[in-house]
């Protein structure tokens, strides 16, 4: 079927949403204990809480289209997320849905597009940057891997294949560092030697783009 | 939670429902003085909105209580607006009370340090504004324990949000306009200190098991009001040691000065018994009398807690007459109340 | 306590030196309200004696803040004297206590139900009596929990006591004689009663480790206020459950029928945070909804409590006219405010 | 010495009173522990801080006699003692002084009538009655058991010994029963099994007493 085979649809789109509500539900627990150590123990119930919510809300409204799926996501949850995450990963599905806007199908290079377009919301909205310990530290080398990936010229699921590895090590990353944003902050050096719960949900978020993708 | 099987020692249903059922408890109890909205989850005062008054909306996690639902009221919150526990309320729940807050002369958001309030409030604001509200947003940062530095999302606010609120409801009371109410909340803010300490940890209701682990000699200090770590842990200490350490971080940092009045609030972290935050108060007196600093007004009780845990923080306002005559003004609140 | 050791996690110093510091600090945070005695060891209020009105007294151990120093004050008690923890005070401290509060129209002793407080009030009632002061006791005894019955010391007093303070000292101010408050209060306590139960011990602080043990799952039911064990051991369960049960055993004792209208107490036991009070209000609403029992008038917080203890108490008050009215005049106390 | 010899003078009450603070002092914790089971933690305390006291009236003021050495103790037990074994034992040295009243050396039967003074006060008192799980399940076998040995025409060593073990097996016998009186009786039958803390210190008391007069 050609290079048209390798690019992503609505399905793959509404799978990964899918996913999601399946990994957060499984990694509640995982996610809390993260949040507890240099936060407030909620990460894993907001994130759960919040793909309940759009999974509940694409049920009962068919999107359309990818943008509105992606739109419908980030609506839902600004709308019952709250915390830094329901705004970060809400902003992070607002603008991946624009950047999907008028597109039936995704190719290789709008899947890097939509993570470009999402991963750039988080640093505007959040004013972060890499080695601060937050999701950043997981969507930033998952980007690069993309972005070097599609100019190796490989297909949509490979790229987020590579863009997983890169989150996976850039979570792992975040243990060492000292946090300077959101919550884990305020611990200071006692931040250090903990993994940030937002960049292993940014992770487990790419993780399943890639599983999606591949189905 | 499966049947009825409980998980953790609280006096709960199902640890979601916790915040909800809190507030149905609230309005049930003081329908007088608040009304409480479900969907999405806020509380406005009896007779909100009061056409002509600058309206004041607070909101945070739930967790805390009776901040912010318990100081919705005469002379203090128009609205509330509680998230989950521990977690900020959503943009649509604060628009929503924003509404029900305004009485056509604009709303005061008063807003805690931490990202997600920040992120949330913002938000709320732009979406408020475009409906043609006029919306201000102070945001308080009071904690000492954190340094406000590059290198942190900044202070946190903790105890001063309850003054703050008890001025500026007064001040909105007397018909402030909304400017001025916020360059009161900036100055309340400006002017006043907390710190905290956790003797133990506490269990949000979801999570169902404690935030951290402390010895049966440790003590947190430096925490926040989110069942966090502190900064550092200690050893456990006599009142009058570890209050000493807490007085001193607080009058250190703006300074307070000898000759200056204040109001101070000794606060319960929930599960401290008052027998212990009026020794807290004594303790505190006899430091701040020794530095010739006078206790004008004060407050000692459960007001800004962490669930159930065991500890207390310390909050100095600098007075003034004006920051006086508006803190002696009525207050009717199921929280806080007094000459009515 | 040696050195700066402390033994266990609260916020104190000498542990024997708990209650007269959570007094000295009472007084310096209210001296608008009280005068603190420390030698022997009692609490006035600060106008006392109010010439020619009944003078209202209540004792008992301490441990139970804000009961009964912190009811001290305009429209309750006119004097409160605290022993040691959980220890009734004695007859030299009652004695010194009545004198200060007799206006010269004579003080009702108002005498929890337990052996020690009933022994000690007794020998001050003589002493006073003999001085010329006319001295009434009225004993409380609202725990359904206790049988009353040749084999036991009849049921303890608990939350009824807070209800009796609040309208007897409502009366007192209006000018009944002690005869008509003495009378009063029997009413009060006649129409009274409580439940109550932990989900923690507590420990005095004197001997330094918890009272009980209580597995991760378990609750002690029926228990009183000196973090004594309870009639039962019981699994934790639901909210809605557990008040079903309580609310179950004080409806059923009176009891309380369709068409009752109730002044409701849901009382903290001094750990437990407000989101799990208004929680358990909640359920108790509806409960005596379901019964055709009306809740006009409520208090929900932490009145009579058990130091540091996780639980809560229910306590019922049929109420008449007579008694809202008391019910809703002016309190001006640290511990309840309302009217003024 | 002949029978004088065998009698107990203010030297011998005054080391009995002495005694209690040390003996109160060492099983503090103890009285305490037993007092957590069925009641509310704080019978060792109340002990300990009341012969505390008691010393330190009768350095303050040494009694001229054994009635005012008897009567001070009982009125600084009524004032810093509070609770049931405030009134009960300030009630029992109360009655004691006046059963000595006059009486510059105690015999055996002087010895005898003390205690059945205060033992008479107690049971007025606290109107509770043998069997009930109190301190009187050890001050009325004692106080049996000083009567037999008195007529059996014993002296006062022996007659306070033979009291303390019938009161120590009193205060044994106290662990089956259900409370009827003070704070126990709430218990219900969860009473049982539990030693009475009253009990317990009206033992210990009987034991310093034979230990005072033997010394
Ligand atoms: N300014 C920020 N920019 C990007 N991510 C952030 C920022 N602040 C916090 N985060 C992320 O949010 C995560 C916490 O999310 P969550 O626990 O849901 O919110 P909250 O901290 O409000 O409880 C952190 O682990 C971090 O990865
Ligand atoms: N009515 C009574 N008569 C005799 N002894 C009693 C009576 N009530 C209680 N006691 C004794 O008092 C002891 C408890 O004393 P204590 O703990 O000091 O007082 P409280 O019960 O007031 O805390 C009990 O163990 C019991 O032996
Ligand atoms: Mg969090
Ligand atoms: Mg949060
Ligand atoms: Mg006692
Ligand atoms: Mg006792």
């Amino acid at each position: 079927m050609g290079p048209l085979s390798m690019a992503g649809g609505k399905r793959e789109v509404l799978h990964w949403l899918d996913l999601l509500q399946q990994v957060y539900a499984a990694n509640r627990a995982w996610l809390t204990e993260l949040d507890s150590a240099i936060g407030d123990a909620d990460h894993g119930i907001n994130m759960d809480r919040g793909f309940i919510a759009v999974q509940a809300e694409l049920a009962a409204h068919p999107p359309a289209d990818i943008r509105s799926a992606l739109q419908a996501a980030a609506a839902t949850l600004i709308r019952h997320v709250g915390g830094a995450a329901g705004p970060l990963y809400g902003t992070f599905f607002l603008r991946a849905a624009a950047a999907c806007a008028g597109k039936p199908e995704l190719e290789a290079g709008d899947v890097v597009a939509l993570f470009q377009a999402g991963t750039q919301g988080v640093c505007e909205r959040g004013k972060a940057a890499a080695g601060d310990k937050t999701m950043l530290d997981a969507l930033l080398p998952a980007l690069e891997a993309m972005r070097q990936a599609l100019a190796e010229g490989t297909g949509s699921v490979e790229i987020l294949d590579r863009a997983a590895a890169a989150a996976e090590a850039g979570m792992r990353a975040t243990i060492p560092i000292q946090a300077r944003k959101g919550r884990a902050s305020y611990l200071g050096p006692r931040s250090i030697g903990h993994q940030d719960p937002g960049a292993t949900s940014a992770f487990l978020m790419l993780r399943a783009a890639a599983e999606a993708w591949r189905a | 939670m499966l049947g009825s099987q409980l998980e953790m020692k609280k006096l709960i249903n199902d640890p979601l429902d916790a915040p909800a059922e809190f507030l149905a408890g609230l309005a049930l109890a003081h329908s007088d003085l608040l009304r409480v909205s479900l969907d999405p989850v806020y509380v406005v005062r009896a007779d909100a909105p009061v056409p002509g008054k600058a309206g004041l909306l607070s909101g945070g996690g739930s967790g805390h209580e009776p901040m912010h639902a318990g100081f919705v009221g005469r002379g203090m919150l128009d609205a509330a607006c509680p998230g989950a526990v521990f977690t900020s309320p959503t943009p649509d729940q604060i628009q929503a009370a924003t509404r029900a807050a305004n009485g056509g002369a604009g709303v005061l958001h008063i807003v805690k340090n931490y990202t997600g309030d920040i992120l949330n409030f913002e938000m709320a604001a732009e979406l408020c504004q475009a409906e043609g509200i006029d919306v201000r947003a102070v945001v308080i940062n009071d904690d000492v324990a954190v340094e406000d530095s590059l290198y942190t999302a900044g202070r946190r606010g903790v105890g001063a949000t309850v003054l703050a609120e008890k001025i500026c409801g007064a001040a909105a009371e007397r018909g402030y306009p909304l400017a001025e109410i916020e360059t009161l909340c900036r100055k309340v803010n400006r002017r006043a200190r907390s710190v905290g300490m956790a003797l133990t940890p506490c269990t949000v209701p979801a999570a169902g098991k404690a935030t951290f682990e402390l010895a049966e000699d440790e003590i947190e200090m430096g925490i926040g009001i989110h069942g966090e770590p502190g900064r550092e842990r200690l050893p456990l200490l006599p009142a009058a040691e570890l209050i000493a350490r807490m007085a001193g971080m607080v009058v250190a940092d703006l300074p307070f000065r000898s000759g200056d009045q204040v109001i101070a609030m000794v606060n319960g972290m929930g599960g401290t018994p008052l027998m212990e935050l009026y020794i807290v108060y004594r303790e505190l007196h006899h430091i701040l009398e020794g530095l010739g600093i006078r206790i004008a007004r004060r407050l000692v009780g459960n007001y800004i807690t962490s669930l159930e845990m065991a500890g207390c923080s310390l909050t100095l306002l600098q007075a003034d007459d004006e920051l006086l005559s508006l803190w002696d003004d009525p207050v009717l609140t199921a929280g806080l109340r007094w000459g009515l």
